[in-house]
């Protein structure tokens, strides 16, 4: 084990991989200099044979990706911010999700794309998208979402290691935070939900971003004698209902924590999975705390107003922790 | 053979096989044509009848470990690029036998063993996959190149110059292969398009090349240029094959036309006569210099229907697609 | 009343329309000849001058209707299929969707995008996506999915004269029901759900397309002593959340039928918005009928085995009432 | 003013407030580097420091009623098209004062009261939205033109080859005004470019001209002829102004360089050398040919200077942002 920070431990992650698999490509828009630091020396090391620092062009970026994997490369994409998916959304919705099934599973095509997201840095509108549930929708990409350094280490080597689209999506805003990482080949498997911090009274499901908001909320629980489960799915496609769904039918409740617009977002998915397959443990209403159906606007106020945080999260636990001792009082 | 030959015998073979090919895909396309309109295919069809010297002198330079990106119109590739009839048929009767199991369709005829990366419903939707691809080759320094064919209302499309731009910067070996039929749908893309595809091109420093698509011969020539250059690494080439669609822009064209039309049987009729068509161009120009005997044409033409009948069959007598398979194959080694 | 086909009501609103508002203009791919039909005449009638029949270019086109209606024009944008909005994303989520907010409400966007929409014809994967979740979690673009001829005269004509981005999403392919269309002008408000078909037992709410297979089931369902609710949201935003919500209290039980990919779709959207507000009354697990997560595959037995159709929202429907029963028995 | 002027009193009036013009952007956005660097900003800002001739220059022949679009470099763009300087910095404060009510922020600065349809922070996006308010203009018979202001590095967006052919097709009332910088964000435009931009546009048949940007008079030069040739029926010119970044891609941009560099000291030191600087060279044109002495220019800095802290007075002054807005401005007429 070694501390590393979040995005010190995804550039470690490129670094060694591109030195152990020369089948490996990687090219995004200024890779080179790394705005966001994670591709930091990896044009460097590896050159202009392996790296490439492309121009602007999103549209063609996606679509190379594509095929460059079909070609027989393993490809890593660094579309920088997460915004810049809706910009290349042709070739991956067209493309990169359908592609395989299209041809019968003719090919793999084994490609990560890298993008961070969120918001909360007043970087407005443009700059502050969760985009992961178009992604969820399209079917056919896989969708990682790591909370800590450990996991942004053992899901990036799945992702890069594996044979399918992954979107591997930091939190690169808030992502400085620094963490015990694995030494050595560390590897998370896809669609198995991480146990942040295990209780009994309520479920709190919290994705990338929120996991931290989540486990602080549930500090100020247990100040309050409320005892609650925070679960982590660490990778949104693949999905771990199971892992969910036994936390629920545990704990009777479910809270939903998601950075991602409310309309048609991962809390609303993941809501209606368990109102259909845990109605009958649940003892109170499915709530979601999650970004409200509008976009960032830039000043910190508003931002802050709309964004989740530990008060909403526990605001929410209380209301059906409550309603729920009131159905039994 | 026939006696009076100008040409040597391995010349006669390859145009001989240049023509057979030609004639495989306008046949077949006629038998689908036919089984479309009288709703025998669960999809439509886009039928690439009139432009078969295109498909085929791009694609006789080309190995099987070359690549190819295609279109909507894309059976001609297909088949020029080395794909099986009959698992072509099949796909496009949706069974399991299908090249893609069923599960692509007319619009998705892909055989990625032999460097066909699939037709591609979105307009556009295969430069970069070529360009991607070009770059692969180029990372891995093998010795192969990218084709990208597109028609020239995917031209418009901005994604052309982005990967004209990144192919010329890095000297990808990649040919754009521009099939100028002139028309985009029921659109006359010169009413759409300011100036020349080809000085777009020009425009990143690409050579450039435009040639009679209809002369099977004049676009193999431009092809082998192209492909020495793209294999000795001199980089990127753009090509623009001037062709001509003859059948509608998909089977059943008249329902959607609803009574209006965009062009007149007298310019059709121009594209179809004898001095245009690339078929009938090709096989005047076998008897001519004594390659083959009109005799030898039809006795071609009717083994030809033959395979053709046979691919039918083929498909009709092939098991239903899987409807599970979808879930196995979205992902490779994962469940969907 | 008068009878029309679906795809002739709509027509007749853009001819309309256009002679009512000189202010209007219409663009897009083949509007010329109208593949789809939607509109035939449109360009005979009001010339190149209103009319632009453009060329293949997508992401320009989403732009160019912010643009244009921001220079102060009524914007009528013809997508063809609704797949191509995955095409022209870029402009529909960074400017369409945001612009008016980022501006601080200095402009109106009057803006409306058709394009049809589904699959179940053979057209394989990218030509049959059903792509409103996307629009649904972008916020800031309204949703309309008329299910019949009358409704979608009523919505694009709502469309049309108001002042905000909408996708008017067609059902052109299975859009050649006819229906009785009201006469005159019509105008179907947003944010309304219609009740297609009144019941006491369950509420099967339909999206778009799907409501005549669950009209169907709604049918069979009575046949069996079960009394079903059909409701159809007309418009996924705004979205009737107080509609659906009276008759899921009213019947206690929910099967949503979605054509658009279950993965953060539409009924997930629903299922998670009644898991929260309607938990109390519910009898039963929420039931989905949707698309799995992957493209439509071409074949059509492939295509009908994952498609939703009567006898599936009949076995959820079924799933849930015997359930109930069992628990009351 | 000045004794000896060799230019009439309009002129002399008109040189001024170009003067001015670059003037008051330079020291705004001195002081906003300032601001950010210390913090005092909730967002990051792009600043357009050593382009202002550019902005300047093609503003200054515009009306209110024409439109720009413009970048995420966007502040001199709006200044120079007649934005108010304090209500772009309420809104940079995020402060219910701004222009955009503290909702957009620095790389979405708008006024559409004054035709400024927004920066944006997405790199070409307001490239299609130029196209759409040209073909806008055109189809109500308006006597307007739109300008697009763009970067280097968004021209190799293909957004970019697709708008322009559409303005050349419909002959669009808009102008294309690359501003080549050289730059995108670290990277060396060139090293990711084939070719000249300029040739891309010449390949639609657009007039191109490229323009020292550094130099206002004559980038007012250039855009008198576009404007003149867009409001006479004559259609789009692309236009290029060759200048340069003289700050960072963004304030802090050390921060994210993390020790690495894509230029060296000595090039900036070239561009803001006396000789370069548009402002600096400008100063010494007015003093040259006697509109202006330099005591006169200083007496103006200081005014320009007082204007700008005042904006910051205001900024600082001002209430924050409205955070229930959001809901009520995202539709019209409607709460999201
Ligand atoms: C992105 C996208 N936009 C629009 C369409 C609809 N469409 C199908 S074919 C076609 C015309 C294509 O013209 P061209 O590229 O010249 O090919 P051709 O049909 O002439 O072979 C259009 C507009 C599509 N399939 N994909
Ligand atoms: C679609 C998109 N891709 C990438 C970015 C990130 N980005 C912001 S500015 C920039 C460079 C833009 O260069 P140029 O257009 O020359 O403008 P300049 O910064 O030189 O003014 C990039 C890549 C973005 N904002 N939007
Ligand atoms: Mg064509
Ligand atoms: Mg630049």
């Amino acid at each position: 084990m070694a501390r590393q920070r979040y995005i010190q431990a995804i550039n470690q992650v490129l670094l060694d991989e591109m030195e152990r698999d020369k089948n490996i490509i990687l090219f995004g828009e200024d890779v080179e200099l790394a705005i966001f630091g994670d591709t930091r020396e990896v044009f460097a090391r590896f050159g202009p044979e392996r790296v490439y620092n492309t121009p602007i062009c999103e549209n063609s970026l996606t679509g190379m990706a594509v095929g460059a994997a079909a070609a027989g490369r393993r490809v890593i994409l660094h579309l920088m911010f997460g915004n810049f998916i809706y910009t290349g959304m042709d070739a991956i919705a067209h493309q990169m999700a359908k592609l395989r099934m299209m041809t019968g599973g003719q090919m793999n095509l084994p490609i990560t794309v890298i993008a961070g997201y969120g918001g909360g840095r007043s970087l407005a509108a443009q700059h502050s998208d969760t985009p992961y549930p178009t992604l969820m929708n399209i079917g056919g990409v896989n969708v990682v979402t790591p909370a800590t350094p450990a996991d942004a280490k053992g899901l990036l080597t799945t992702a890069i290691r594996g044979n399918n689209p992954t979107f591997f999506l930091e939190a690169s805003g808030r992502g400085g935070d620094s963490g015990e990482v694995p030494e050595g080949d560390y590897l998370v498997p896809f669609g198995k939900a991480a146990v942040a911090h295990e209780g009994q009274d309520v479920t709190i499901c919290a994705i990338g971003t929120m996991v931290r908001p989540a486990l602080k909320a549930a500090r100020d629980l247990e100040k309050l004698g409320i005892s609650a489960e925070v679960i982590d799915p660490r990778t949104l496609v693949p999905f771990d209902e199971d892992g969910i769904a036994a936390s629920v039918s545990k704990t009777g409740r479910l809270v939903l924590v998601d950075e991602a617009k409310d309309r048609c977002g991962a809390a609303s998915y993941i809501a209606g999975l368990m109102a259909d397959r845990c109605f009958h443990a649940l003892k109170a209403p499915i709530k979601r705390v999650t970004v409200p159906n509008v976009s960032m606007p830039y000043a910190g106020n508003a931002e802050s107003a709309i964004f989740p945080n530990p008060e909403k999260i526990v605001a929410a636990v209380l209301s059906i922790v409550s309603a729920d001792q009131k159905s039994f009082a | 053979m026939s006696q009076l030959s100008n040409v040597d015998e391995a010349k006669r073979a390859e145009w001989m096989e240049l023509y057979e090919r030609m004639l495989l895909i306008r046949r077949a396309e006629e038998r689908l044509g036919k089984e479309a309109q009288a709703g025998n295919l669960p999809g439509g069809v886009h039928l690439y009848i009139g432009q078969e010297a295109s498909g085929v002198g791009v694609c006789s330079v080309l190995e099987d470990t070359d690549f190819i990106t295609s279109t909507h119109r894309g059976h001609g590739h297909f088949l020029a690029k080395g794909g099986d009839l009959k698992a072509m048929f099949a796909e496009l009767w949706g069974k399991r036998t299908g090249i893609c199991k069923g599960m692509g369709g007319s619009m998705h005829v892909a055989d990625v063993s032999k460097g066909i990366l699939g037709a591609n419903g979105i307009v556009g939707g295969g430069i970069a996959i070529a360009a991607g691809a070009a770059m692969g080759i180029k990372v891995a320094g093998e010795k192969k190149v990218a084709v990208c064919l597109f028609g020239d209302g995917a031209a418009n499309q901005g994604v052309l110059m982005e990967s004209l731009n990144m192919s010329a910067v890095w000297s990808f070996p990649v040919i754009w292969v521009l099939e100028n039929n002139g028309l985009s749908e029921f659109t006359i893309t010169r009413k759409v398009t300011a100036g020349e595809f080809t000085d777009r091109a020009r425009a990143v420093g690409l050579p450039t090349i435009t040639v009679d698509g209809n002369d099977v011969l004049a676009v193999q020539a431009a092809m082998k240029e192209a492909v020495d250059r793209a294999k000795s690494g001199g980089g990127s080439t753009f090509i623009e094959t001037l062709t001509y669609r003859i059948r509608g822009h998909l089977e059943a064209e008249d329902a959607f036309l609803g009574g209006y039309s965009y062009r007149t049987q007298d310019e059709i009729d121009v594209w179809k006569a004898p001095d245009k068509d690339p078929i009938l161009r090709f096989a005047a120009r076998l008897i001519q210099e004594g390659a083959a005997t009109a005799e030898e044409l039809e006795e071609l033409d009717a083994q030809v229907i033959g395979q053709v009948d046979e691919a039918v069959r083929y498909a009709l007598d092939s098991e239903d697609a899987d409807p599970e398979l979808v879930f196995d194959i979205t992902f490779s080694g994962q469940r969907a």
